[in-house]
Order: structure tokens, then C-alpha cells, then sequence
């Protein structure tokens, strides 16, 4: 078991499997992808309560499933990197802060477009996801702010662990308080938020396949970014200098 | 499977039933962001590769040059 | 600028050694500093860290310290290694490095006062003397933003001579110092050697200190 | 050589004493955050409206924002000098656990800039005309707030240390955590002008204050390591 | 002896693509202002209240208030650093007149961190729920103002930048200062709403614009020769 | 740490006089550092400024360069006050101070294309040049924040290299220099009084350099 964790942890290891890997990743996030938009935009039949717009929602809850992970992944890429000083791990978590934001400002906006359906408004600070969300976009990019402020790639590394273990906790916290915050709001308010809206089954064997597909698309996007950062950390390695030779 | 397909005309297609710009924002902005973020890390690679090879290049050079003078 | 050969020349092999370092190996940003690099440091020894600019001196020095992880290699200390017996070690080490640890609004009594209690019990009496005894007699309840460099300097240095620690380690101690403040300060390093004590020092003078240990970088 | 050395309560102590002898020396580490929060609560009146209903209805909100400010700003001064004229790598080589070095760093300074600005909030209240019976929550709520943000704040500083451009990143990574203590603190003073027991809310802040003073403490310190490297 | 002496236009020149060569570096010092004032406007709903309508009434004054906030805690970087390592010596004794070097740092700072808080704030306009006919209001008052704040702040760092502790000090001076422009650029919005033409306090703002540009530089230029003595 | 004597000795009186200070005056919290103090720098000499710590050298170098206003007496730049002419000073004035001016964010390259530009036009090649000469090729793009203190202080005196100001005022710049450094800075030094420019600098160290002239405070 430890021989294959401190195996994992090398750069050179990583970079020779995620490359025998990366074409079946390719391969399966195509095909789902494929499947997921073309049978939301095409087969998809309207919801009778909220019409075409049902389309968005697969997107929107796919993408909003997914950044959820990020924090959980940068704790544990955090922890490696403090406990075992794995070079690999801070390379993962540099780039899973960088495409968490993503994740959270698409989930923003596509959530914004579907509320402007919706709610007629496109942000509601009534609504206790999408302030949860706004949040856990600030905390990720301020993980990013003090990457990018630290000049010592070491101590960055090490800094940004320590504030992305700090940062999930409190993601948890703010999660919470926020839910507990807007229900003392919900009767004041023009929206309800029905999150039991009344969606047949075929609506939910879309998402489902949206949900894979963004995971794998999360998969694909964080191993080719992590390859590069393979590749400019050990510049000095003889097996990237090799590697350098043999591209074209 | 054809009759599945909820619309009748292309024009009904790109309207999804009076919401056409909401959907295809979502659509088109979900394009934009799987497409950057698999597009970039690929340009990347190919930047710090020629960088890469550059450098070495460079090195080569001045170890050449350092060994002429220590001559 | 290049891997240092190891150098270090003790001079008498029947000391007891308090520090040594074994298979030291630091890079950075891709420039070896240094790759094995051994010596051992007895008891009783003034050791100076020569070498050219951006050679690696004030790294090794963060290094013993533990203020810079980022090294392979052993350092031991009594023959056991630093991090297992961390209290004990810091207890029995003095630093003081480039920025020297003075706070500008305070004087130098109370400077001396908050960083000598880190370590141990010190009396008012003590410092005054101490700060008599590097030329800052009449500043002692000036702040110190009103100090000349070499001043701010000597404030730091007051505290080896209050100091119990049995090894010190000091980076360019001597760059804004006078000449006599140099000498000085050469005489209070050769008192520590006699009393059973060990220093480590970088400086690019050449020290006036006998039976002094070298230690090159690149 | 002479001298024994010192216990771990001594260290603190000195600690202690010593960083409040620089804030006193200074003065402005202990009139900045004060002023700071008494001028940004009276930019309210003049950008919002001057009018006492409006005042009343945005006033609990409006000091508590600011104190959050003016103690997430005052927070950089907490390791700077330290860390700029050397004196931190002294406290990082000290033999005592760094925890309560730590420790008596954050309550130091709580005392010199949190401390202040929440005893005049009362006054303040007044002024944003907040109805007289929540004085007394808002006044509460504050004094369990503002030290756990000093030490989660804290930890912030101590990442940030060795950076040149400082201030805004540190609000940056902060304010955001410190949302959960900003809703408690509101909720608690709202229930209060609803005629409810705020002490639900209070005794949970209770409770992020415990486990912050005993965890904060840690991270600051590791922070400390990293930074100092 | 080789090289020529060169002109004042290109040494104004040159300082600008320093510092905004510097401000690109470090990239913090654009993203952090305006990360702060989002973050600053998002806890007012949380603060106060969720509510659209009550949003509305605030609007205005919380955005200009943060404006002023980022715009005053930015500021802190203008000298500091150059001061720190000495390039604010050598900037004091180019042969140069200062105004115009002194300028050069302004501009360059206003570029990298007023004006991208202004290009966001219709965004957290809407956000906040202004009613849309003031968004053009709010943008012109916030792109006067904005470089206002800037010159004048930039007198009260220059007087601050040898001090220790920074942020609140400098904010403790300025805000009230640019009180006057708070309240123009509010009034600016809020007779926008009332459907009376904005015109008027825009072109004092404009007034004051043109004063600052030309008066503040020299002020600001004494300030550094008094702080690096 | 006393007013000061007069003792400029300066080798040779035909000279042209470039610097001549009169009845200089300067008093810090009550301390006296110097008190009518007269010296001449003539054009081609190197001039070095002595005296134990806080004696007042840095103090008395700010104030010749008009950073510092808190003196009295006469400052004449070729016969004039320096007032009456600041501009045409500056531009014939380099300082460099204890803070050397390097940004730490930036690179040598780009330090040395702004400071320099201050005073007048250069181009790449010069700077390119001038850091090779003193010793940091092959660290004209690393930002200056991972040079070591040495190699930040190298950057700042390339700019020697490159300067055509006929009077160079250097506040201790030798503290971190290596050896090699040490001398090659001399050799700058004597080039420059070559040249028919002036030099005032002060340190601790014993100057190797042909026709040096004293002033010694404290
Ligand atoms: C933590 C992040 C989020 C998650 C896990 C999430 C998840 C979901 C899910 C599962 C639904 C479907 C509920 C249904 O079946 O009706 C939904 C609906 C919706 N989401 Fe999100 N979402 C998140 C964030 C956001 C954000 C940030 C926005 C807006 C900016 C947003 C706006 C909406 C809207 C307007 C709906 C429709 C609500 C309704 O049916 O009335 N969501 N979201
Ligand atoms: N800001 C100040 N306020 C009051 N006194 C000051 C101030 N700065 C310096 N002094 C005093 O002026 C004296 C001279 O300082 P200066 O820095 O010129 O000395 P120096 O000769 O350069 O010494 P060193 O060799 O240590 O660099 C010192 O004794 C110091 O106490
Ligand atoms: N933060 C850093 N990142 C990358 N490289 C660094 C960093 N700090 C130092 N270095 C490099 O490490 C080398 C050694 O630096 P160090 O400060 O140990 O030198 P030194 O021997 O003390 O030199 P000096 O005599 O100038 O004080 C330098 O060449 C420098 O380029
Ligand atoms: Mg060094
Ligand atoms: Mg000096």
C-alpha cells in the first residue's frame, strides 16, 4: 500500500501512467458528453411546470455537483503536501484551485440564467446556494491570490495547504450558517426555492450522465494541467530533458 | 428514435420554446469553459515544450562558450 | 556558485563533536548550492563559512537553524539528530542573521529584555552591562529607529554576551561594524571557544581568532 | 555562563508584555483601528441616508461590517515588524512551544485593537440610532466575535508575512471566513429586536471561540514556519 | 562618459512602464482591490438584509463606500516598497521635476486598481439591486471619483510610507478627506433616481478632477522628500 | 560619536574643486554629530569618509545629496550653491545608498533600465554588459528577490558601470561583497577618479587605492 502511495508521488510515475490513461478518459468523457448534450438539447422533453428551460438545469446541476468536490480535493491534496511533502500533491492542488474557480463562476452563471427564467431576477441573496457559492468562489481565489503572491514556490506550496485545509473547514461552516441564515429570510421572501420540483425520470438519467461527464471532463482537464506542471517543475529531470528531445 | 426528438423545425429548435436565449448561453457558455479548459493545458504544453528546447539550446551554448574560455 | 568540496578542517580530533552535518545537499531554483557536504563542529571551536557571493552561506546557516527545510542530508547534534530533541537544541543555540532581531520602537534594554527571556531568565543588570560592554553605553533607553546601522548591530550582539547558548551562529556579524567593534567582537567569539563553546560565523573579513576552523563554499 | 532557563508561562509572559510596550510605544496600532471604525460607520449616514429610520434598520449590520473591517485591516501589523527586523525568526528559534507565543501575539493585540473598538460600539449604536434594548447583544456579540477573528485572521497574517504589497490580500482571504461569525452576530442582535433570546446564537459563537483559540494557535504557528523559510 | 541626459517625458515615461511592469508581476496588486470590493459589497446583503428592497435603498452608498475602501487600502503599495528598498531615493534624486514622476506612479496606480473596481460595479449593481436608469450615473461619478481619491490618497501615503504600522493609518487620514467626493457621487446617483439630471454634481466632480491632477502631484512629491529625510 | 576635526586631505591643490562643504553643522537629539566641518573634493579623487558607528557618516553623505535638510552651513557644487542649481546637480549625481534601490520583483535587467533612465538614455547592451562585469551573468532574468545579499548589492553597483555622473557618493558598499567583489568594486572606484570624476564613500574597510583622500569623523 505505501509503496504504491510514495510511487504515486512520483512525478515521473504519474506522468508515464495519466499518459497510458488519459485516451480511455478522453474516450469515455467524449462519449458521455456527446450522449448527455445531445439527448438534453434534442430528446429532452419539456418539464410541463418550467418548459424548455429543464435543459439548463442538467448543465447547471452537473456543473454545481462537481465544484463541489474542489475544496474536499485540495484538503486531502493539502494534507499530503503537508504530511508527506509530495511534490505531486501540490501540483494537483495548484491547478484544482484554478479550475474549482471555474467550476464555481459557471455554476454561477448558469445558475444565474436559469433564476432569470425562474425567479425573474438574476441573482437572489435569498437563496442560500447561491450565497454558499459566491463564497466558495472568493475562498478559491484567494487560495490563487496567495499562490500567486508568494514568490517561494516552496513556501507557496506549503502556504496554500495550510489555507486550502483552513478554507474547506470553513467552506462547511459557511455552508451551513448560510442555509441556517436565509431560512430565517424564506418568509420575507418573493422565491421559494422548490428543490423537489416535479421532474420525470428521464430528466434525472440526463443529469446522471451529465454529472459523469463533467467528472470526467474535471478528470481529463486537472491530469493535462498537472502534466504540464510536471514538465516545467522537473525541467532539470534527464527523463523530461529525453522527453523534450523526442517531441517534434 | 427520430420522433423523439422534441422539435419540428430548426427555427423551433433554436427557440426551445420562447427561452432560446437562456439555453443557449447555458450551452454555449458550458462550450467555452470545457473547451478552454482542455484547449489551454494543451497549448501549454506545447509552449513549455519549445521553451523547454529553447532552453537547453541556450545552455549548451554557453557551456560551449565557458569551456572555450577556461582554455 | 559551484558543489563545495568539504573542507571543513577541525583541529583537534579528540573533542567531543556537538554538531555534525553529513551528506548536506541544498538547491535552488535548479542551482546546486551544495551536494555533500560534511563537517563537524567540536566543542570549543570558532568555525568561519567562507565563500563568494550567492555561494550558499546564509542557506547552510538557516539551515543548522532550522529555519530552511529545504535541504537532504543528517545534522546531528550530540550525535542525535536536531528534530528529535528540537527544545533542547534551540535552547542551546544562539542565531542571529542578516535582519538581527531588533524592533525599531523599542530600546535596547527592552529588546534585550523580551529576546533574552525567550531562553532564559536575564536581570536588568545584565543587559546594562552587556550593552556597556559593546559601546552602547548612553543609547540604552534610546529607541532604536534613532540607532545608526552599526548600532542596531552591536544591540544584537549584546546579546552574546548574555547568552548561556553553547553554539552560536551568526551571519556577517561584522558588516556595519567599526574597527573596533570588530575586534571586539573577535575577542568575545574567542571567549566563547574558551569556555567550552562553539560559533559558527560567515563573513568575508579574515578573523583574527587563532586556531580558527574553514569551512569554503564555492 | 550563567542564567537558567525560562519556563514556558515566563516566555509567554514576556511575550505578552513586550508586544503591548510596542503597541503602547506606537499608540497608533491602539487609535487606528478605533478611528478606522469610528469614520467608516460614520461614511453610513452620509453615503446611505441620514434619516433615523433608515439608520435604525441598517445599523446592527453597518458596526458589525465595520468592526470586521477595521480588524481584519488592523491585523497586519500583528507579525510584520517582527518578521521585517528579525525578531520573529528569534521567536521561531525559542525552546518554548510556539503555540502559546502564539498565542500571547493574538491576545496582545485583541487587547490593543479589538478590544477598543468594541467598547465604544455602544456609543455608535447610538448614533445609527439602533433601538437601546440590543446595546447590550450588539455589545455581547462583539466581544465573543472579535477574537475569534483576530485568531482566524491571524493565521491569514502569518501566510502573508513575507509579502511586500500587504493589507488587501489579507482582507481577501479572510472576510470570507468570516461570514459565519458576521451572520451569528447579526442574527443574535436581530432576535434580540424581535423580542427573542439572542443566547442561542451567543453560545454558539461561544463555541467558535473555544475551538478557535485552541486551533487558531496551531495554524498561525505552521503558517509562521512556512512563511519564515 | 557615454549616454545622454534624458528628457522629462521620457523619464515620465519610463517610471510608468515600471510600475505597471511591477503591478504585472505581481498581479495581486490589480486582482486584490477589486477582489476586496466584491467581497466588501457581498456582506452587506448578509449583514443587513437579503432583500431586494431594502437593497435598493442602500445601493448606492455601499458601493461607493467600498469604492472608497478598495480605492483607500490599495494605496498602501503606491510607495511602500520603493521606499523599503531605496528606488524612492533615486526617484528623488533624478534631475527630473518630481510632479511629473510623481504623476507617472499615480496613473499607473489608478490604472491597475481604481479602474478596474469601476468597471466592475454595474455588475454588483445589479446585484444589489439599483434600479437600472442610475447604472450609467453611478459608472461616470465612480470614474471621477475614483482618480481623485487616488491623487489625494497618494499625499497621505507619501507622508506615511517610512511608518511601520500601515493600512488603517492611512485610511484613518484620507477617508474624511474624501468625504466631499462620497457625497457628490452620491447625490449624482440618488437624483438619478429621483429623475432630476445628474449633470450638475458630475461636473463638480470634474472641477475637483482637474484641481486634484494639477495640485495634488506637488503635494504629494513634498510629502516624499519630508518622509525620506 | 565627538564633533569632528576638520582633516580632509585632499592630494593636490590644483584641482578643480567639484564639492566644497563650509561650516557643516549637524545635531541629531541633542547629540552634536559634526560641527563646522570643512572639506573640498576635487575633481579625480576618491575621498573616503571614516569614524567608529554613529558617527554620523550616513547622516553627513544624505545631507550632501539633499535627502537630508537638518544641517547648517555652506554645500558648493563647482563654486555654487547646490539650491541654486538642483537639477544640473542631480544629473551628475549617483547614490547608493544602505537600501541599494533594487525592486525585489523585478529582474537586474529591468532595475537597472529604470534607474538608470532617470538620468539618461541606455540600452540594453550597456546593462547587459555592466552586469556581466560585476559578476552576475547568468542572473540578468532571475527576479532580484532570489539573488543572494551580495548579488542584490552587485546589481545596484553595475549601475556605476553605466553612469556617467561625475560624482558617485556610495554609503558602505563593500558590507556584502565577497573578495573578488571587493576589489573589482576598487578598480571601479580608481577608474572613475581616472576619469576626472569623484568618489565619496565610506567604510570600514582599509581602501586599495592609489591618491585616496580621508575624511574622518568621531
Ligand atoms: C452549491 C451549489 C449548487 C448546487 C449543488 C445546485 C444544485 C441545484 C439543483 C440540484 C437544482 C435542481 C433542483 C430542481 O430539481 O429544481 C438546482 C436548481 C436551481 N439552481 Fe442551483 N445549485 C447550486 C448553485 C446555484 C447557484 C449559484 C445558482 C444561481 C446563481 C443556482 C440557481 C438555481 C436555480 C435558479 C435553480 C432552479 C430552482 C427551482 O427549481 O426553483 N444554483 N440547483
Ligand atoms: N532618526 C533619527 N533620530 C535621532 N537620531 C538619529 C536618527 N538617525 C540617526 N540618528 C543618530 O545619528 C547618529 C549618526 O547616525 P549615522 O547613521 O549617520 O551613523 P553612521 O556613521 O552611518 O554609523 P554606521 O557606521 O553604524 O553606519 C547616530 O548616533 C544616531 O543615534
Ligand atoms: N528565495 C530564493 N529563491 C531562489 N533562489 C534563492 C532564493 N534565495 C536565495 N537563492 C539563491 O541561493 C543562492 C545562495 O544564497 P545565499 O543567500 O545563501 O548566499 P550567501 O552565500 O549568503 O551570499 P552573500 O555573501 O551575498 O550573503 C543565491 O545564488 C541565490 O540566487
Ligand atoms: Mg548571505
Ligand atoms: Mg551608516
Amino acid at each position: 500500500m505505501w509503496v504504491w502511495f510514495f510511487k504515486l508521488g512520483s512525478p515521473k510515475w504519474f506522468y508515464e501512467l495519466s499518459g497510458k490513461w488519459l485516451p480511455w478518459l478522453v474516450a469515455a468523457m467524449v462519449i458521455f458528453m456527446t450522449i448527455g448534450l445531445v439527448w438534453g438539447l434534442l430528446f429532452l422533453p419539456p418539464d410541463y411546470q418550467q418548459g424548455f428551460t429543464s435543459r439548463i438545469l442538467i448543465v447547471h446541476v452537473a456543473v454545481a455537483g462537481t465544484s463541489l468536490a474542489f475544496f474536499p480535493l485540495m484538503f486531502v491534496a493539502g494534507t499530503i503536501t503537508l504530511v508527506w511533502r509530495m511534490k505531486l500533491a501540490d501540483m494537483v492542488a495548484k491547478n484544482a484551485a484554478i479550475l474549482g474557480a471555474w467550476f464555481s463562476f459557471i455554476t454561477l452563471a448558469t445558475g444565474s440564467l436559469w433564476g432569470s427564467v425562474m425567479w425573474g431576477t438574476w441573482w437572489e441573496w435569498t437563496d442560500s446556494r447561491l450565497v454558499s457559492m459566491l463564497f466558495q468562489l472568493f475562498l478559491l481565489l484567494g487560495v490563487i491570490s496567495l499562490r500567486s503572491a508568494l514568490e517561494d514556490s516552496d513556501a507557496a506550496a506549503k502556504a496554500c495547504a495550510l489555507l486550502s485545509i483552513v478554507g474547506c473547514i470553513n467552506v462547511v461552516i459557511i455552508k451551513y450558517s448560510v442555509e441556517w441564515w436565509n431560512t430565517l429570510h424564506q418568509v420575507s421572501s418573493p422565491v421559494t426555492t422548490d428543490t423537489s420540483s416535479p421532474n420525470g425520470p428521464e430528466f434525472w438519467i440526463a443529469t446522471l450522465i451529465m454529472i459523469v461527464a463533467v467528472y470526467l471532463f474535471l478528470t481529463v482537464s486537472l491530469i493535462l494541467s498537472t502534466r504540464n506542471e510536471i514538465l516545467e517543475r522537473e525541467r532539470k529531470a534527464q527523463w523530461v530533458k529525453d522527453l523534450v528531445l523526442k517531441a517534434k | 428514435m427520430l420522433d423523439a426528438i422534441q422539435f419540428s423545425s430548426f427555427a423551433e429548435f433554436v427557440d426551445m420554446g420562447g427561452y432560446g436565449f437562456n439555453v443557449w448561453a447555458v450551452y454555449g457558455l458550458f462550450a467555452v469553459f470545457v473547451a478552454i479548459n482542455l484547449i489551454l493545458p494543451l497549448r501549454k504544453k506545447q509552449k513549455i515544450i519549445r521553451q523547454l528546447k529553447r532552453r537547453m539550446t541556450l545552455d549548451a551554448e554557453i557551456q560551449s562558450e565557458d569551456d572555450s574560455h577556461g582554455d | 556558485m559551484s558543489s563545495a568540496a568539504p573542507t571543513a578542517s577541525s583541529n583537534s580530533d579528540t573533542d567531543t563533536i556537538m554538531l555534525a552535518a553529513r551528506g548536506l545537499f541544498c538547491a535552488r531554483d535548479d542551482r546546486v548550492l551544495f551536494k555533500n557536504l560534511n563537517f563537524d563542529l567540536p566543542e570549543g571551536q570558532v568555525l568561519q563559512v567562507q565563500g563568494s557571493n550567492g555561494s550558499g552561506k546564509t542557506t547552510l546557516m538557516r539551515i543548522l537553524c532550522g529555519l530552511n527545510d529545504g535541504y537532504e542530508g543528517s545534522i546531528k547534534w550530540y550525535g542525535q539528530e536536531i528534530e528529535d530533541q528540537a527544545a533542547n537544541f534551540f535552547s542551546s543555540l544562539l542565531y542571529i542573521g542578516h535582519r538581527v532581531g531588533v524592533a525599531k520602537v523599542l530600546t535596547p534594554v527592552e529588546n534585550l529584555r523580551w529576546s533574552c527571556s525567550l531562553k532564559q531568565a536575564v536581570s536588568d543588570e545584565e543587559i546594562m552591562a552587556a550593552l556597556k560592554e559593546v559601546g552602547l553605553r548612553g543609547f540604552e533607553e534610546s529607541p532604536c529607529y534613532t540607532l545608526s546601522a552599526g548600532q542596531q548591530q552591536r544591540v544584537s550582539l549584546a546579546r552574546l554576551i548574555i547568552s548561556p547558548a553553547s553554539l552560536w551562529v551568526l551571519d556577517e556579524p561584522f558588516t556595519t561594524l567599526d574597527r573596533k567593534g570588530v575586534e571586539r567582537l573577535e575577542q568575545i567569539l574567542q571567549r566563547q571557544a574558551q569556555a567550552g563553546g562553539s560559533v559558527m560565523v560567515t563573513t568575508h573579513h579574515s578573523l583574527n581568532i587563532p586556531e580558527l576552523a574553514m569551512l569554503s563554499l564555492g | 555562563m550563567t542564567g537558567k532557563q525560562t519556563t514556558t508561562s515566563a516566555a509567554f509572559l514576556a511575550t505578552l508584555k513586550r508586544d503591548l510596550l510596542i503597541a503602547f510605544k506606537k499608540k497608533n496600532d491602539i487609535v487606528n483601528p478605533f478611528m478606522f471604525f469610528i469614520i467608516v460607520v460614520s461614511l453610513f449616514p452620509i453615503g446611505i441616508s441620514p434619516e433615523s429610520d433608515r439608520l435604525t434598520e441598517i445599523a446592527a449590520g453597518v458596526i458589525w461590517i465595520s468592526v470586521l473591517l477595521a480588524s481584519m485591516l488592523s491585523m497586519d501589523n500583528l507579525y510584520r515588524s517582527d518578521f521585517e527586523d528579525g525578531s520573529l525568526e528569534q521567536l521561531l528559534l525559542s525552546p518554548h512551544p510556539l503555540f502559546f507565543l502564539v498565542l500571547a501575539k493574538n491576545i496582545s493585540h485583541w487587547l490593543v485593537s479589538g478590544l477598543p473598538v468594541v467598547l465604544v460600539s455602544p456609543l455608535l449604536a447610538y448614533m445609527l440610532a439602533l433601538p437601546e434594548e440590543a446595546y447590550g447583544t450588539l455589545f455581547l456579540s462583539l466581544l465573543l466575535g472579535t477574537p475569534i477573528m483576530s485568531l482566524v485572521g491571524s493565521i491569514a497574517v502569518a501566510l502573508t508575512v513575507g509579502l511586500g504589497s500587504r493589507g488587501l490580500i489579507l482582507a481577501v482571504i479572510t472576510l470570507p471566513m468570516s461570514v459565519p461569525v458576521l451572520i451569528f452576530g447579526t442574527l443574535a442582535v436581530q432576535s434580540t429586536l424581535n423580542s427573542q433570546s439572542p443566547l442561542g446564537y451567543l453560545s454558539l459563537m461561544l463555541v467558535m471561540l473555544s475551538v478557535s483559540v485552541s486551533l487558531a494557535p496551531l495554524a498561525s504557528a505552521a503558517a509562521l514556519r512556512i512563511s519564515v523559510n
